[in-house]
């Protein structure tokens, strides 16, 4: 949603980039040859997995966007409760209030991880974009200078705090 | 007090005999990282933050405890040691639940500001995720040891300056805490006075004013030292 | 002179509220080390000869007694690794788990014991019985691998050595 | 007490000894294998004969620990081995001419002959329980002279020309030591004796204290008139229940004697020991940690300067020592600074007491010049790995590392160890075979580390948690090149940013491990990449 905090600036990034894939988008398949990808979230399921493999096998540059995707942040507050297993089994089994049952329909729910990672978990991450949201100037600023190429460099409270 | 002159960062710096490498330097308008250090109470040289390199010592030495020595050579900010910095402050996020974004010191926090200071982008480590309780039994504040970073600036604060020592360390290692007398409640504590000089101490959300939301928790730290001051006056 | 005594209790041999002679003699620990705070470490071992293990209570006792602040003495109890908060079981078997014996295979003779035990290093079985506990090194290494069966330290043991000791406890009931 | 009274209380125990003596081995290890009843059927067996010039004496420490029981024969110099109580009626038997059923040791085998025995020079001759014992091997003496001959400068110069250095690890030269602590002001000063051998693997100083504790309490006698302390404390493992006990005895016979506590030989020198029970804490090892403990506090290191020689227990002057240190000094004193100084090598003087563990053949406690190989002491005393090879030797315990084989002839004195990427340390040597695997050896050290870091500094609190948890990656096949690289940049942060040495040295065994035996950790890389899991 902060993206769209980036106001009439979207329009002129739309001039430079050409959007091939976005969960907003009604795009099935993450396509080759991507040069920028703005990973939001974190690796919490078998289907973030499968996704963000293929991401990064497909993408020249991969950004964690967002707490989320960087440290894996509300989304892993699970992760000291252990494993899902027993905790599906408490909540859907257990505490339920007739017959109760773990969710279980392959290709529809996916399974979950063990743990919930932060991107560079998993895959190699090139650059990192912290904040829960990441404010538009930060967004801004990280886009300006990959559009304009070379190295990228965040720094200070305005491009690098967290929350 | 006889003054000491040496040198810091190339720069020449007069300071006093028996001042700290860290006094000298902030008198100096040299910034140095800190954490567990508090003005007012004793230093412990424990967080690591204010390591310095010392020309001619083998070993990185603590700003918050080394004292000036005339002529010395101090260097504050080498990649070395900014590299150590990062990685301190990396192990500490890595060891608890720092979650900035639903803390109540978001924007507030002292190691939200190192690791701001210190460029960290994100975490290299593996996060530990261990199980740390929230502590809210207290009528008006509460502890959350996700957050806490074991400085034991509210031990020292309480021992010290209120007088009281209602808090401690239990156990050790990773598995240590800060407890409130025989590790029960804080609001079963029957030492604590309530002064809330913890609170004012504590460098993260950890100990909070209950009622207090995400980043609704702005404190001032200095006001420890004030009080020390006001009282050393009054004597 | 018995009678007279007893019928004047001096306040070091006056049995404590509780009417348990243990507070007694932990007093009288306490005594000969006139009360200090720096002997806080050597109460805390006296305590625990007596009662076995360092309750809440009996720590609250000791602080009173030594005029420390209660956090700062359950700080130090549970810093020590010697120094016990719950109950132990009425056997024990220790394991030793320093260098010598790990070398020479103490990590399957703990593994023997939990699994015949059902129980992990460090706890005790649900009956009270055997409390099954590791060291850190005995300074026994020249026996390596060593067990502490019931306080005997007993050398050159196998997974095997084990099982028979801790079947021997397992038949000790009280 | 005076000279002559010790003089007069060594003849009378020398003149009561009969001429056959057989000496039981009452030292932990041995305990362990039943001593105490062989000693019992020992003495009934030699009453039994109705043999007037046999006794049976319990001594400390004989070194062979591995085959124990041990007993020796006098005066013909016969061991025993393996020794059960049942074979106690065939000893006694044998001295008129019968047959022995325990297994003879040799006492000619390098495992003895290659030794330099200062510290253990009454180790497993005297009984440790009884002062009088000690006397008549000239205990005291030493204590005697300094006290009437010599002003604690002549002492301290004695001990600084002697070379002598500290044996807990580091090796500091322990009469600059003495002097600062001579030199500090404070109201009183103390002496402490640094018994908390944590090292797993170490037992030097417990078997010191359990063969000659008197020796040790000489030495911090004479070290508290060198600096001017009235008042010492041993700080003792509370896992040492046998040394803490002989420990407690020899201070009150000392006591009674009048060698220790007020106006000692009537010289105008007081001095009070006092033992201090440890409680499980590897870091109280560190003088600071030791000092806190001593205080009844939590064992934490605190930042050094001030040093303890400067500001120790309360905020006095005190001098800390270890055992070993303490054990060389009352023969320095009798023989002399040249004497000491002759023996070891250059920068390393005199012996060290190793105790030779592990896969080995023959497991105990040795004293070497300074300056013996790893080989000599591993292959020919030691007698080597059975049915192996030496993979790799640890010294110096969770601070130490492991030298490989390949430098076997490394001689043993503080320079070198460390050159070689170990430490000297308190004396722990643990022989590693091939069956041995570095990574584990590694991962070993680590758990012991981060399970006994106080948690007071966040590189070694932090830091030990991660390098284990990126051990348990490495060992679990999940790691990449970058994972191990990254490892390696953690141990390095660690060691040059903890508080104290325990956080300093942690890295040691992974560092040195990394250092030689590389191969091992590469060979777990990459094997199973995927650390997103699914499983439930």
């Amino acid at each position: 949603m902060s993206f769209l905090d980036l106001d009439e600036w979207l329009f002129e990034l739309a001039r430079h980039v050409e959007l091939v894939y976005s969960p907003l988008a009604d795009i099935k398949a993450y396509p080759e040859h991507v040069d920028v990808a703005l990973v939001e979230g974190a690796v919490a399921n078998a289907d973030n997995l499968h996704l963000i493999r293929q991401v990064r096998e497909r993408t020249r540059t991969l950004i964690a966007f967002g707490d989320c995707a960087v440290t894996g942040n509300v989304t892993a507050l699970r992760n000291p409760l252990g494993a899902p297993g027993p905790i599906l089994q408490t909540l859907y089994v257990e505490r339920a209030d007739m017959s109760g049952q773990i969710p279980d329909a392959p290709g529809i729910v996916p399974a979950l991880l063990g743990r919930v990672l932060p991107v560079h978990a998993v895959v190699p991450v090139d650059l990192y974009l912290p904040g829960c949201p990441p404010p538009a100037p930060r967004i801004r600023a990280a886009l300006e200078q990959i559009l304009a190429g070379g190295e990228v460099l965040l720094a200070g409270r305005e491009m690098i705090k967290f929350g | 007090m006889a003054a000491r002159t040496f040198t810091i960062n190339d720069q020449l710096v007069s300071g006093r005999e028996g001042e700290t490498i860290l006094e000298a330097a902030r008198e100096n308008g040299i910034y140095i990282p800190t954490l567990c250090h508090l003005d007012g109470v004793t230093s412990v040289g424990a967080c690591r933050m204010c390591l310095v390199e010392i020309e001619g010592s083998r070993t990185l030495r603590p700003a918050c405890v080394t004292q000036v020595v005339e002529g010395m050579v101090v260097h504050t900010d080498t990649e070395r040691l900014r590299n150590y910095r990062r990685i301190i402050i990396e192990l500490l996020f890595a060891e608890r639940n720092h979650i900035c974004a639903v803390c109540v010191a978001n924007g507030h926090c002292e190691l939200q500001n190192l690791a701001i200071a210190i460029g960290m982008d994100h975490v290299r480590f593996d996060y530990a995720f261990p199980v740390c309780e929230v502590d809210i039994s207290h009528g008006r504040f509460g502890i959350d040891h996700n957050r806490c970073v074991l400085c034991t600036r509210c031990v020292r604060v309480c021992d010290e300056v209120e007088g009281v020592h209602t808090w401690d360390i239990a156990g050790r290692g990773a598995d240590a805490r800060v407890i409130t007398d025989m590790r029960q409640p804080w609001g079963e504590s029957t030492s604590c006075t309530s002064c809330g000089k913890c609170l004012l101490a504590c460098p993260t959300g950890a100990i909070f004013r209950r009622g207090a939301t995400v980043s609704e928790m702005e404190r001032d730290p200095t006001k420890i030292a004030f009080i020390v001051a006001a009282r050393d006056q009054r004597w | 002179m018995a009678v007279t005594r007893s019928q004047r209790p001096t306040p070091e041999s006056a049995p404590h509220p509780s009417g348990d002679n243990r507070f007694r003699l932990l007093e009288a620990a306490m005594k000969k080390h006139q009360y200090r705070p720096d002997a806080l470490i050597e109460v805390l071992h006296r305590a625990q000869e007596l009662f076995g293990y360092l309750s809440t209570d009996l720590l609250l006792y000791i602080a009173h007694s030594l005029h420390l602040p209660p956090s700062r003495v359950y700080g130090v109890a549970t810093f020590y690794h010697f120094f016990s908060m719950a109950p132990k079981g009425q056997h024990s078997c220790v394991v030793c788990l320093g260098t010598a014996c790990y070398v020479r295979g103490s990590a399957a003779i703990l593994a023997a014991a939990e699994r015949h035990l059902g129980i992990k290093a460090g706890t005790t079985t649900p009956d009270g019985h055997i409390s099954l506990e590791t060291a850190r090194c005995l300074g026994a290494c020249g026996i390596a691998p060593t067990v502490v069966v019931d306080g005997t330290v007993t050398g050159h043991q196998t997974p095997e050595q084990v099982l028979i000791w801790i079947e021997r406890l397992a038949q000790m009931v009280e | 007490m005076d000279l002559s009274e010790l003089i007069e209380i060594a003849e009378h125990e020398r003149a009561s000894r009969r001429s056959i003596r057989i000496r039981c081995c009452t030292a932990l290890g041995c305990q362990s294998a039943g001593a105490l009843s062989l000693k019992q059927r020992l003495e009934e067996a030699a009453t039994e004969v109705e043999r007037q010039d046999i006794e049976v004496i319990g001594v400390g420490c004989m070194g062979l620990c591995g085959n124990g029981p041990l007993v020796m024969v006098d005066p013909d110099g016969v061991l025993y081995e393996h020794v059960r109580a049942a074979d106690a009626p065939s000893i006694v038997a044998a001295l008129d001419g019968g047959e022995a059923t325990a297994p003879l040791g040799d006492p000619q085998h390098p495992f003895f002959t290659g030794q330099k025995r200062i510290v253990l020079e009454h180790s497993g001759i005297i009984d440790p329980e009884r002062i009088e014992s000690y006397i008549a091997a000239g205990g005291y003496q030493a204590l005697y002279h300094v006290l009437h001959e010599m002003t604690p400068a002549d002492v301290i110069d004695v001990i600084t020309r002697s070379g002598l250095r500290g044996r807990g690890g580091a090796g500091y030269p322990t009469g600059l030591k003495w002097a600062t602590v001579a030199k500090s002001h404070g109201n009183r000063k103390f002496v402490v004796c640094n018994a908390d051998e944590g090292d797993p693997g170490a037992f030097m100083d417990r078997s010191i204290i359990e063969s000659d504790p008197h020796k040790v309490l000489e030495g911090m006698a004479i070290a508290a008139y060198a600096v001017g302390a009235d008042q010492g404390y041993v700080y003792v493992r509370a896992e040492y229940p046998l040394a803490i006990q002989r420990l407690q005895k020899a201070i009150a016979q000392a006591r009674r004697l009048g060698v220790l506590g007020a106006q000692i030989f009537d010289a105008g020198f007081t001095f009070r020991v006092d033992i201090r029970v440890g409680a499980g804490a590897f870091v109280c090892g560190e003088e600071t940690a030791l000092m806190a403990s001593i205080e009844g506090r939590r064992g934490q290191p605190r930042p050094r300067p001030p040093y303890p020689a400067e500001s120790g227990l309360w905020g006095q002057p005190t001098l800390i020592n270890n055992v070993e240190t303490y054990a060389n000094i009352a023969p320095i004193i009798r023989h002399g600074a040249e004497w000491f100084a002759s023996i070891g090598t250059e920068t390393s003087k005199g012996t060290k007491v190793f105790a030779l563990t592990g896969k080995i053949r023959h497991t105990g406690l040795i004293e070497v010049p300074m300056g013996a190989t790893l080989r000599q002491i591993v292959e020919e005393m030691g007698g080597g790995v059975p049915d192996g090879h030496v993979k790799a030797v640890q010294t110096g315990g969770p601070s130490g590392g492991c030298i490989p084989a390949t430098l076997l002839d490394t001689p043993v004195d503080y320079e070198s160890v460390q050159r070689v990427g170990s430490i000297m340390g308190s004396g722990g040597m643990v022989v590693m075979d091939d069956a041995t695997h570095m990574v584990d050896v590694a991962h070993f050290y680590m758990e012991f580390c981060k399970d006994e870091s106080c948690g007071k500094c966040i590189p070694c609190r932090a830091g030990t948690a991660q390098m284990l948890h990126m051990l348990d990656v490495i060992r679990a096949g999940q790691a990449t090149p970058a994972d191990l690289e990254q490892l390696e940049q953690l141990c390095l942060m660690v060691k040059e940013t903890s508080l104290c040495g325990l956080g300093q040295s942690a890295p040691n065994p992974v560092l040195s491990t990394l250092k030689y035996f590389r191969a091992e950790y590469e060979a777990l890389l990459n094997h199973n990449a995927d650390r997103a899991t699914t499983e439930p």
